[in-house]
């Protein structure tokens, strides 16, 4: 009935959470990083969908994780946008290289 | 296997994820990093709706390929907005090839968990009526995370303001 | 005789009371070495006179619990013992009266007594010691006594240098003795004399360990009597003062290795090759020695390798099976070489040069010294009457005994260079005109020449305590009781006697030409072979081989250890503090306050993980 | 059976720290005499438990327990198992070690007289390290013996640190490092066997690794044991210093204060000793005996390498180092005979040595003071300026280099003895050692007592009122032990027969 099997879905999953994962671990802009990080999600979120309709137990559950996965991005969103303003206000710069307020 | 619609569509989607994705990666401007990644975020919801996800699809362009993007946008062009990303090659080399075989153990780690992941199909009915059936769902067996979600989001949204408030008043305070 | 072993303990109390209060007795110090030494001599000889009537006395007391092995410690008086007591107090006594007279004015005047004191000990209590063990331990002490004494002008560098070198060879043959000693034990389970001879007569011991072990000790005592190729030290002992000379470098201490033989004689002769071995490296230092006493020009040094040439002798007769020629050979010697010294002494004390070349013509003004040193060189060379002629005598006997006619030879011709180095030593020094502008050369006090006479005296009629023609008193009673020592007294051909005494009137009257009358230019020989000269003048460039063997060779296996221990053990060293330097720089890096950073290696290590995981299959 | 002496013994010392607490920093004098009172009552007990063992008192008497630690309850299947109990207790050997160690802290706190600065703290540390040693010898069971030992670590560390000479801080680093390898190596040991046994008691694990009566929790295979065998060798080695691990020690010899070189050479050392003794070869003595070629091997090695590398050095700090490295090669080779003899002698060889270097170091000092120099170049001819000490420093060398009638002798001889039974080629060569020890302790010694003056010492004084203590009291037990060896051999021989036997 489908040609397209969850494998397929899943490896794509994991190609883009990979692509996330290095670009939130490797980029110097701040945003980028954000940004990374929500490619991640969706990749999870693929992942969540991909399981309620091929899973062991399809159901809709699946789907309405990913409602609160994306609630909850938007506003993880908002919120890093909020401080990513107010740190540029207070240092000039959006590098991650240049935050190191943890060392010190 | 036979090549059905359904699958072409798929790996046009695909495709444009991943193209989207390594172009995030790659292009130097922020601005286009970001663009290029509306792609991605649009396939996916492409993707959703081969998933009999009709409801997340639309979810999915409303907040992320419109809300956040824009949001993104604008968080750029309050700070540098023209900044490019270069990447100084000489401080990350080594952290980011040491990275790079972290991933590809991680991903090779995955892909043999899931290469032959078959659950067999059962045959669902996703896809009919999917807003009523997630919007059943929601308000009956997940009404207590849904509110709490709602909490969650208006604290965010506070939070955001105050957090971009916050230093107005400081610089007034210098002012004065 | 029960209390034999407080003849030690006086010398050793000397030493320590000297120690403690040599300080405020100051000259007066020599009267409580003196005393208490004549004390040691006046017992030895009552413990000497009690032996010749009653049996041999041994007393133990335990010393030492090993497990179930039981060491112990104690004296024993037998013939051999009961004879050295007497020769070693005897003669330290005299050295003892002589010194005050010879270190008179020496800021260190107590020290020397003190430490004469601890050579005495040591020395004694060697020749009381009834065990291997208790053997061993003083010999060491009397090794230590004499390295003091040597180096007692501790300030001159020849003198440090003789001192160590004189320690160190010695100590090379010790560890042969120890070594021998040890597997000797293993052998018979015990140290003591009576019962490792016991074990071995009963055959208990294979003859190859006997050979070993014999010839391991044999070592011990070719380092301690200086015999070739371990006799460098003697010689350069002559650093210390003079009567150590005579007492230790003469009398004594080099005779313990003659004496260490003599009493493990039984197992020396189980062993033919071990007494060919005594018996070769004993003729080869008599001639070896007196070769290079033709040379010297140092009066002490013409002495010192007559005393090896004389050890060898010694060392040759109780390698020949002639016990008893060893031995009296040894009383003998002791007896005139000690009196070669002090006389020496006696002449360096009058002019302050120790260069026979600078002396000359002191017979008028050495009144005493130089009929007394007279007598010591004739009775060195053989000359019939005297002492050493009758001792050598017998040695040459055994000699010719045993069969050993190369050896024999070899001993007769070293025996006409003895006679003739002596002489010309003599000539040179006494005889002639003066040779330098000695003023004031006058006679040594009488402290002096008291022990000089007496040992004069002894020099002369010592030897008839054993002859061929009014009895062998001495032999018979050495080997008395113990057969394994052989017979008392060896029948030999009467040539021998003939053939030595016109050697040693040969060797005489060649010095006599030479250095006397002159008849005969002095350098008639050295001309027509220089580089055989130049050979034996240098002392067959032993030490020079020595040094470019031995020491090199200790130098370079050390700078061969120290590279080993720069590069090898220093290398593991840096390391290790490399790795951990390392680590903690890694650490210090990873630590620069970047979320990605962390992020990176948090995720890489659960990447790393997982991966462990899914090779392993979950678990490890 | 619960007395209270030992604890008493190793504590003592704890009272003259927490009276040095109290203490003005500037108090020189009171600091220094305090310091010095401090470690007598430790002496005065351990003398009198050795009295009153000669006296005919059974040591087992002095034993104690009181019950510490207990890890989860097996009470149902033995009362005793994984639980870890304070207990002390004495045989022959540690009693010997004990009282060595309260005589010689004395001394050393005597000598520590010649320290410049920091008096205080100083002692402080120095006590605290006295309580480790003294409680290493004293623990009964693993864990209490580890804790003791790391004791010893930390005030020692600081000691070189802060009152060495100039690269004293390499040196004390180098010390943490070994020596922090070395415990670590050790703890492993230690839980590898409570693991698998379920009890750190020595006497307990005796029994049970040797297959006697009891079990062991989790069988032990051969090769197990044989691998904890191999840690300890390792462990103990870094101590003694078994070749190659001993370039720490050298620095420490050379760059901490004399008076602690005293307590590191003479007891320290003795603990990498002791442990092998201890443990190596009471609870694994069918491997021992499987390595003892090995041992004496390491031994030989030992002996001639510090041999010969003593012979070239020109600091005179630096050859009693290595000296100290060859004379540890002596018991490593009577230990590797594994008879009587050898390990008799093994055991004198830890007194005799702990006694000699003790005399030498603070000798060392004396000279330091005088001169400011331990290089033998400079220094010459000491027989004239100070001939008292210039003895002494001979008798030292003399007894070093095993002179019969003083206690190196008896050591050496046994441990030779020992070994000329088991291995007499091995031991033939290992012989070498007795002359090259001659040959590089005179050189030493010569160049720095005879010979002529190298610079005037005008001025120079013999040694000092306080000075003499020390000398006196180590050098008469030198050659107490070399005359009457029996005061050593008499607490021995129980032990000697168990393992010999």
């Amino acid at each position: 009935m489908n040609g397209v099997p969850i494998s397929a879905f899943l490896a794509l999953a994991l190609i883009l959470f990979c692509i996330g994962l290095y670009g939130a671990l490797t980029k110097r802009n701040t945003i980028i990083v954000l940004i990374s990080i929500e490619l991640m999600l969706n990749a999870v979120n693929i992942n969540l969908v991909t399981f309620s309709k091929f899973g062991m137990v399809p159901s809709i559950t699946g789907q309405i994780f990913t409602v609160f996965v994306i609630a909850v991005a938007a506003a993880e969103v908002a919120v890093g946008i909020a401080i990513l303003l107010s740190l540029y206000r207070n240092r000039r710069t959006v590098n991650t290289d240049e935050m190191n307020t943890l060392k010190n | 296997m036979t090549v059905s619609g359904e699958f072409i569509a798929f790996l046009a989607l695909a495709l444009v994820a991943i193209i989207g994705g390594v172009l995030l990666l790659n292009l130097t401007k922020v601005v286009h990093m970001v663009v290029a990644l509306v792609f991605t975020f649009l396939s996916i919801a492409g993707l959703y709706v081969l998933l009999s996800a009709e409801f997340l699809a639309v979810v999915q362009v409303l907040v992320y390929s419109g809300a956040i993007s824009i949001i993104m946008l604008f968080g750029i062009m309050l700070t540098k907005h023209n900044d490019e990303d270069d990447e100084s090659p000489s401080v990350g080399r080594w952290k980011r090839l040491f990275l790079l075989l972290g991933i590809l153990a991680f991903g090779a780690v995955f892909y043999i968990g899931i290469y032959d992941l078959d659950f067999g199909t059962t045959p669902v009915a996703l896809h009919e009526n999917n807003a009523e059936q997630i919007g059943m769902e929601l308000f009956s067996k997940y009404v207590i995370p849904f509110e709490l979600m709602s909490v969650l989001l208006l604290v965010a949204f506070v939070g955001a303001i105050v957090l971009s408030r916050k230093d107005d008043d400081e610089k007034e305070a210098e002012k004065e | 005789m029960e209390n034999a072993w407080l003849i030690p303990l006086f010398p050793l109390l000397s030493f320590l009371f000297l120690l403690l209060f040599g300080k405020k007795l100051k000259e007066a110090s020599a009267y409580v070495g003196i005393l208490l030494t004549l004390a040691s001599l006046v017992y030895s000889v009552i413990v000497l006179v009690g032996r010749l009537t009653n049996d041999t006395y041994k007393a133990e007391a335990d010393w030492l619990q090993i497990g179930n092995l039981q060491l112990t410690v104690g004296f024993e008086v037998n013939q051999l013992n009961a004879l050295m007591l007497v020769i070693v107090s005897l003669v330290s006594f005299l050295v003892h009266t002589y010194s005050k007279g010879y270190m008179h004015g020496d800021e260190r005047f107590p020290v020397f007594y003190a430490y004469l004191g601890l050579f005495t000990f040591a020395m004694l209590g060697l020749v009381l010691s009834p065990n291997l063990l208790q053997t061993y331990i003083f010999w060491e002490l009397v090794g230590v006594g004499s390295f003091l004494l040597i180096g007692f002008y501790f300030h001159k560098d020849s003198a440090k240098a003789a001192a160590k070198k004189a320690f160190i060879m010695t100590r090379i043959g010790d560890v042969g003795l120890l070594i021998g000693m040890i597997l000797l034990f293993w052998q018979t389970g015990s140290f003591e004399y009576d019962e490792i001879f016991a074990s071995v007569q009963a055959g208990e011991v294979s003859g190859t360990m006997i050979t070993l072990t014999s010839i391991l000790i044999f070592v011990g005592a070719v380092g301690k009597s200086g015999q070739f190729p371990l006799h460098t030290w003697l010689p350069d002992a002559m650093e210390g003062p003079t009567p150590v000379s005579a007492l230790i470098h003469a009398a004594t201490m080099v005779a313990a290795g003659v004496y260490l033989v003599a009493t493990m004689f039984p197992v020396f002769a189980a062993s033919e090759t071990a007494m060919a071995t005594v018996a070769i490296v004993g003729a080869v230092t008599a001639i070896f020695a007196a070769t290079i006493g033709l040379t010297q020009t140092d009066i002490k040094r013409v002495l010192a390798y007559s005393t090896v040439s004389q050890l060898g002798y010694m060392m040759l007769a109780l390698g020949a099976a002639g016990y008893v020629a060893g031995v009296f050979h040894l009383m003998t010697h002791a007896f005139f070489k000690a009196l070669l010294f002090l006389a020496a002494g006696s002449v360096i004390h009058a002019v302050h040069t120790q260069d026979i070349e600078k002396m000359g013509g002191l017979w008028k003004r050495l009144k005493f010294t130089a009929p007394l040193f007279l007598i010591g060189t004739l009775a060195i060379s053989g000359v019939p009457l005297l002492s050493g002629f009758f001792s050598k005598d017998e040695i040459l006997i055994a000699a010719w005994a045993n069969g050993n006619y190369v050896l024999f030879w070899l001993a007769v011709i070293a025996a006409f260079f003895t006679a003739f180095y002596m002489f010309r030593l003599f000539f040179m020094v006494f005889t002639g005109k003066p040779r330098s502008e000695y003023k004031n050369v006058h006679e040594s006090p009488a402290s002096m020449t008291g022990p000089m006479v007496v040992l004069g005296i002894l020099a002369v009629i010592s030897g008839y305590v054993n002859t061929p023609w009014f009895g062998t008193f001495l032999g018979d009673w050495l080997v008395e009781g113990n057969e394994a020592l052989g017979h008392g007294h060896i029948e030999g051909p009467a040539w021998i006697m003939i053939v030595a005494t016109l050697v040693s009137l040969a060797g005489i009257y060649l010095a006599y030409l030479m250095y006397m009358k002159r008849s005969l230019a002095q350098d008639w020989f050295t001309s027509r072979a220089p580089t055989v000269y130049s050979i034996v003048n240098n002392k067959y460039f032993i030490d020079e081989i020595y040094q470019s063997t031995i020491v090199y060779a200790t130098k370079a296996v050390s700078l061969f250890l120290r590279f080993i221990e720069l590069f090898l053990v220093e290398g593991l060293v840096k390391s290790v503090t490399g790795i951990v330097q390392g680590l903690g720089k890694l650490g210090a890096k990873l630590q620069n306050g970047q979320v990605q950073a962390y992020g990176t290696v948090a995720f890489v290590g659960l990447a790393v993980l997982m991966l462990i995981f899914a090779l392993t299959g979950g678990y490890l | 059976m619960n007395s209270y002496y030992l604890s008493l013994l190793v504590f003592s010392p704890l009272l003259g720290i927490v009276l040095l607490a109290l203490m003005p920093k500037s108090n020189e004098k009171g600091l220094k005499m305090l310091g010095v009172l401090a470690t007598l009552p430790a002496t005065i007990l351990a003398l009198l438990a050795y009295f009153s063992y000669l006296g005919g008192k059974d040591l087992a008497s002095f034993s104690e327990q009181v019950n510490w630690m207990r890890f989860s309850d097996f009470s149902a299947i033995h009362a005793n198992l994984f639980t870890v109990k304070y207990e002390l207790g004495i045989d022959g050997f540690s009693l010997l070690m004990i009282v060595l160690t309260s005589v010689l802290a004395t001394l050393a706190a005597i000598a520590s007289l010649h320290i410049k600065n920091e008096w205080k703290g100083y002692y402080m540390l120095f006590l605290l390290l006295e309580i480790g040693m003294l409680g290493v010898f004293t623990a009964q069971n693993l864990i209490l013996f580890f804790i003791f030992f790391e004791i010893t670590l930390i005030p020692m560390f600081f000691l070189i640190g802060k009152w060495g000479y100039f690269n004293k801080e390499k040196a004390a680093y180098s010390f943490l490092i070994y020596n922090g390898l070395g415990s670590a190596i050790l703890l492993i040991v230690i839980m590898v066997l409570f693991a698998k046994t379920g009890t750190t008691n020595i006497e307990t694990l005796k029994v049970l690794v040797n297959g006697g009566e009891g079990q062991t929790l989790a069988a032990m295979s051969e090769s197990l044991k044989m691998g904890l065998f191999i840690a300890l060798l390792i462990a103990f080695g870094v101590k003694l210093p078994i070749f190659p691990l001993h370039s720490w020690m050298l620095r420490v010899h050379v760059e901490a204060p004399p008076s602690i070189v005293m307590l590191h050479s003479g007891i320290l050392l003795k603990i990498g000793a002791f442990g092998l003794i201890r443990f190596g070869m009471g609870i694994f003595p069918e491997q021992f005996e499987t390595l003892a070629v090995l041992i004496a091997i390491l031994g030989v090695i030992n002996l001639l390498y510090g041999a010969f590398l003593a012979f070239i050095q020109t600091d005179f700090k630096m050859v009693l180092a290595y000296s100290s490295i060859s004379h540890m090669g002596i018991v490593l080779i009577g230990l590797g005979a594994s008879n009587e003899a050898g390990v008799q002698g093994a055991i004198f060889q830890v007194v005799s040595h702990g006694l000699i270097s003790a005399l030498l170091f603070f000798l060392v000092s004396v000279l330091y003071e005088r001169v400011q120099t331990t290089q033998m170049n400079e220094l010459g001819g000491f027989a004239k300026s100070m001939p008292i000490a210039s003895g002494f420093l001979l008798a030292g060398a003399m007894a070093s280099l095993g002179l019969p009638g003083m206690s190196g002798f008896v050591s050496e001889f046994m441990a030779f003895l020992g070994l000329f039974k088991e291995m007499p080629i091995l031991a033939a060569i290992g012989a070498l050692g007795i002359i090259m020890t001659a040959v590089y302790l005179l050189r030493a010694v010569l160049s720095i007592t005879y010979g002529q003056a190298n610079r005037e010492y005008a001025g120079i004084r013999d040694l000092r009122s306080f000075e003499w203590a020390p000398v006196l009291v180590l050098i008469g037990l030198i050659i107490l032990i070399g005359v009457y060896p029996a005061v050593l051999s008499q607490p021995l021989e129980n032990i000697v027969l168990g393992i010999g036997g």
